[in-house]
């Protein structure tokens, strides 16, 4: 794209810097959250640029969507209070500008300097030699579900124990009813959940091949979930102890430990599948990744334990 | 597949699998938790075995090689921290057993007490087995989430430490991983062993370095960098502040030694072993001060964490000045007799606070009628700490000071024995205290809570936690015995370059 | 042809450049999401005029994914965070609310 | 790619200074996620820099992602707990753990 490229590059980086500081230093907490909303948004272009695909989904999905609607939904329980004005802001500041901007200056430029250095070997020539032996043709994919499948398996565990830890701290808060009455949201939340459904599925059939795979197929079920409990559905899932939900929660991380063992039982190391099943198994992998992530995603979101459901008792340990 | 193979690989997935059991299905985690927490003690001990008998090994999870696979190294450092995690872990779930807090009296949920503490585990002992940087980076996080998870549970007040302490080791988290990407786009490696072959010492490798060493600085509490350590350590229940004094915070300096014995070697400058050793210094004199100071039992021990790590800094400059394998094996067992001992003293303290009913170091005089086992361990564990002759604090220590003198490096000595005073003084107070007949100012208070106090015998639920401090606290005692023998296979360790 | 989508990506983005001011400027909280929306869309077919640019159709999917999340930000806004937003600018309307000491907590 | 990485320290910087100088917890949050951002696109710039495309730091940004959405929202639930305490009437439903009326 030669110079339209520059341009469009540095417009990009001063729209992100304009934005992570707004995100940081915004008068009014949801000025800073719908900054954020759009620093992701433009991150996910910014991904885009670097040749990036499989992040650039991820961030769209995660990034934007999955963090923004956290944010949306704590900010109406932090109680919202009004910020210093602008112009406060920036008289305060003034102060430190004479300080500190030269001294950040000094250290963006020297860290610049330092990262412009390097050789970056890279590991693209090994991770291509070895793709045949993988299962996949997407060299992404087989990284995360083969080659680094450990990362991957403590990636989904860290969601799940999120997900634990959220729910510890206490109920969920009354799924109250949408603060804006309006036939719309229920109509838009069945029009666009099967699309949401549509598009996971084909975002998990992409992976194995291209850009794609579980985790942005996870997010995007994840985010029609939401969507189905903003547009007034009641929170399908329900905190009976012997009910399936916890155990579908958990149906993701446990099968790739599952696979990780059997692995090591078949004769090999920890997560060594054999070569003959390899496809397959990161097919199954795949899907259940998929699916737990949307279910934590969901669960996470909650915001606390949900309430158990009405006709199982509440027998505790 | 090894029998070590085998014992690493039930080490690493068995605490996750319970979890997942004990998450859904609540009532049956007690059995659960208490069955793998013996496994994973066998586990441990299997591994330990292994490694004492064939010697260190290296296992390529998914059978992919160094710069594209994750390794494992099972070695003897690997190995004596996930036998230490085995025995806060199992003493820990004994001590939770025992308490059997009933949902109606509990401040937190108890029903996700036992998924995140096996979490917990789960994650230490990944951590320890890695020798991958950016795995390292996944397993930080996780037993981040999980700590976090563990010290809100504990009722309102904990949660603002807890949201210091989650801040504070994200940002931790964050700034490691810079450090990581630097080194990663230098050479094209996360392999602990590898990058110590191929990571070269210029400007990169210095930054990196520092970045790192900042992050594991900030998990590890280091002096200046542990201001969020004594809430988020005293609120906690008592074996979620054992595990997290005695292993978590090992963790961090166990990935430092090995960040910078092996990669980092050549970085290794006696200007900056002086400096880490400075903040080591640091640690131990102004944690060993504000230990001192603290009028409550737990906030002292929790200082007291900050300081006894001091001790373990020692580590760096006395290796810069040549006396690796003598400082690198003092630390090590400083390392695990502090583990055991302060997780004894928080288990013993539990108990303690709750036969006192409260937690000032004041008010821990008068009738100590069925917790004399509690004092015992506590008394046993504070000679560990302070470093008395049999224990295991002692051989640490007395090793760390040998290399010292082997170095010429006086200072470092003067150091240990100031640190030992201090540790001393301020553990004294707390025995001195118990000692007392009366206590003073029983006029003070309240007549109520004076008056349950008395003569309240010990209940079937005293004496298993009691057991389990004192389980603990004798270990750190007999870390003593076993540490010369060991001494070898603490020094086996994979990618460290003497 | 192909060459006025360098151009026209470059002339998206400084609309959301240009468009940033809303953002800061509001002046309610409408106005900031709605302009959040906006430049939800034109990422959109930036991200779709970039996939024509360098042949890479993988970025259609990004393109798509936008879509749908830009609608759930924006449901997230309407049944969350509006009303309990537009209490609070009624409370600062009617004179400062008791203990409210700006940016403090 | 100068540019990228010239980004990528910016937003490292104004990340820092969020974080150290911002006094509300949410927006400390939002610091932090910038901050982790930063060092995200400087893996992604390395991955770009070396021929031929790199594949591993974009599963370790991926894997980073999926953290980073788990660590915020633990953050958030606390964040969310810590307000409701300070807020002078908390909400019913929170008062109220389910389970409490049999104790």
């Amino acid at each position: 794209m030669g110079l339209v490229g520059q341009v469009f590059d540095a417009l990009l980086a001063i729209a992100l810097v304009w934005l992570a500081w707004q995100a940081t230093r915004a008068a009014d907490l949801f000025r800073a959250v719908v900054s954020f909303i759009v620093f992701g948004l433009l991150m996910a272009v910014a991904w885009v640029r670097l040749e990036a695909p499989d992040i650039a989904l991820a961030e769209a999905a995660i990034g934007a969507g999955a963090t923004g609607a956290l944010l949306l939904s704590a900010l109406d329980r932090l109680a919202p209070r009004r910020g210093r004005s602008w112009a406060r802001v920036w008289r305060a500041d003034a102060r430190t500008w004479v300080l500190w901007v030269p001294a950040v200056m000094a250290l963006a430029g020297a860290l610049t300097a330092a990262a412009w250095q390097l050789p970056a070997p890279g590991l693209g020539a090994v991770a291509t030699g070895a793709l045949e032996q993988s299962g996949v043709d997407h060299a992404v994919t087989a990284v995360l579900l083969n080659f680094r499948a450990l990362d991957t398996l403590l990636e989904i565990g860290v969601l799940v124990l999120a997900a634990v830890a959220v729910w510890s701290m206490g109920p969920a808060p009354a799924a109250s009813a949408p603060v804006m009455p309006s036939p719309t949201l229920p109509m838009l939340g069945r029009t666009l959940f099967p699309v949401f459904v549509l598009v996971a599925a084909y975002l998990l059939w992409r992976g194995s091949h291209a850009p794609g795979g579980a985790f942005p197929a996870g997010a995007v079920l994840g985010a029609g979930g939401i969507l189905m409990l903003l547009a007034g559905a009641q929170p399908w899932i329900r905190s009976a102890e012997h009910g399936p939900w916890r155990a579908i929660l958990s149906a993701g991380f446990a099968v790739m430990l599952f696979a990780a063992i059997v692995g090591a039982l078949a004769g090999g190391a920890f997560f060594e599948y054999p070569a003959a099943i390899a496809s397959h198994a990161i097919l199954v992998l795949e899907v259940t990744a998929g699916m737990s992530i949307a279910l934590l995603l969901f669960a996470v979101y909650l915001r606390g334990e949900p309430h158990p459901a009405a006709d199982t008792d509440r027998q505790r340990c | 597949m090894t029998a070590g193979d085998a014992a690493v690989i039930v080490l690493v997935s068995l605490p996750h699998a319970a979890a997942i059991a004990g998450f859904v299905w609540p009532s049956r985690a007690v059995t659960v938790s208490l069955i793998s927490a013996a496994t994973l003690m066998a586990a441990a001990l299997v591994a330990m075995h292994a490694v004492a008998g064939y010697g260190a090994w290296r296992h390529d999870v998914g059978g992919w090689e160094a710069p594209l696979g994750i390794g494992w190294t099972i070695d003897g450092v690997a190995c004596a921290l996930l036998l230490l995690t085995a025995a806060v872990g199992l003493a820990g779930s004994i001590h939770h057993a025992a308490a059997r807090v009933r949902p109606s009296t509990a401040a937190h949920d108890p029903r996700y007490f036992w998924p995140l503490w096996l979490f917990l585990w789960g994650g230490l002992n990944a951590l320890f087995v890695s020798a991958d940087l950016f795995n390292i980076f996944v397993t930080l996080e996780f037993v981040t989430v999980a700590s976090v998870g563990l010290i809100a549970l504990s009722g309102r007040l904990a949660q603002a430490a807890a949201w210091r302490y989650l801040l504070a080791t994200l940002f931790g988290s964050s700034v490691y991983l810079l450090g990581v990407a630097l080194i990663y786009g230098r050479v094209a490696a996360l392999d602990l062993p590898f990058l110590a072959q191929a990571l070269p010492a210029d400007l990169v490798g210095m930054t990196a370095a520092s970045l790192v060493t900042i992050g594991l600085l900030l998990k590890g509490a280091v002096f200046p960098l542990h201001f969020w350590l004594p809430s988020a350590h005293a609120r906690a229940l008592p074996p979620v502040s054992a595990i997290l004094s005695g292993v978590v915070v090992a963790a961090a300096f166990y990935l430092l030694a090995r960040a910078w014995l092996g990669p980092f070697r050549e970085l290794l400058t006696p200007a900056a072993g002086t400096a880490l050793g400075l903040l080591g210094a640091g640690a131990v004199l102004w944690g060993g001060l504000l230990a001192l100071l603290q009028r409550h039992l737990k906030r002292m021990i929790a200082y007291s964490t900050v300081s006894q790590l001091g001790f373990c800094m020692l580590l760096f400059p006395l290796a810069a000045a040549g006396a690796t394998q003598l400082a690198w094996t003092g630390a090590m067992v400083v390392l695990l007799a502090h583990g055991l001992s302060k997780a004894a003293c928080f288990l013993a303290a539990g108990v303690i606070v709750r036969h006192h009913r409260s937690g000032r170091v004041d008010a821990l005089g008068g009738c100590q009628q069925g917790i004399g086992l509690a004092w015992f361990a506590f008394a046993l564990a504070a000679a560990s700490l302070v470093g008395l002759p049999p224990t295991g604090g002692f051989v640490g220590k007395w090793w760390l000071a040998q290399a010292a003198i082997n170095s010429g490096a006086y200072p470092w000595l003067a150091l240990l024995v100031a640190g030992t005073l201090l540790t001393a003084a301020y553990l004294w107070r707390v025995l001195e205290a118990a000692i007392r007949t009366g206590p003073p100012d029983e006029a003070r208070r309240p007549a109520a809570i004076a008056a349950h106090r008395e003569g309240a015998p010990a209940t079937p639920s005293d004496r298993g936690m009691m057991i389990a401090a004192l389980g603990l606290a004798l270990g750190a005692v007999a870390v003593g015995a076993a540490a010369p023998p060991l001494a070898p296979v603490l020094s086996s360790a994979i990618g460290v370059t003497w | 042809m192909n060459q006025v989508y360098p151009f026209l990506a470059a002339g998206l983005l400084l609309n959301i450049v240009v468009g940033l001011v809303r953002i800061l400027r509001g002046p309610t909280a409408a106005d900031r999401m709605l302009a959040a929306e906006m430049f939800a869309t034109s990422a959109i077919v930036i991200v779709l005029l970039l996939a024509f640019v360098t042949g890479s159709f993988a970025l259609v999917d990004v393109a798509l994914i936008f879509s749908l999340l830009a609608a759930l930000a924006c449901v997230t806004f309407v049944s969350r965070a509006w009303v309990a937003l537009e209490q609070a600018s009624d409370d600062a309307a009617s004179g400062p609310p008791p203990g409210d000491r700006g940016d403090t907590q | 790619m100068l540019i990228y990485l010239a980004l990528a320290s910016v937003l490292f910087v104004i990340g820092l200074h969020g974080l150290f100088t911002a006094r509300n917890l949410l927006r400390r949050l939002l610091s932090l996620n910038v901050l982790t951002t930063a060092v995200f696109l400087l893996l992604v710039v390395i991955a770009r820099k070396a021929t031929p495309l790199d594949p591993v730091p974009h599963a370790m940004v991926l894997t980073g992602i999926v953290i980073a959405v788990s660590t915020t929202a633990v953050a958030l639930a606390l964040v969310e707990r810590i307000a409701l305490r300070h807020s002078p009437e908390p909400e019913p439903s929170a008062s109220t753990r389910p389970g409490e009326e049999d104790a």
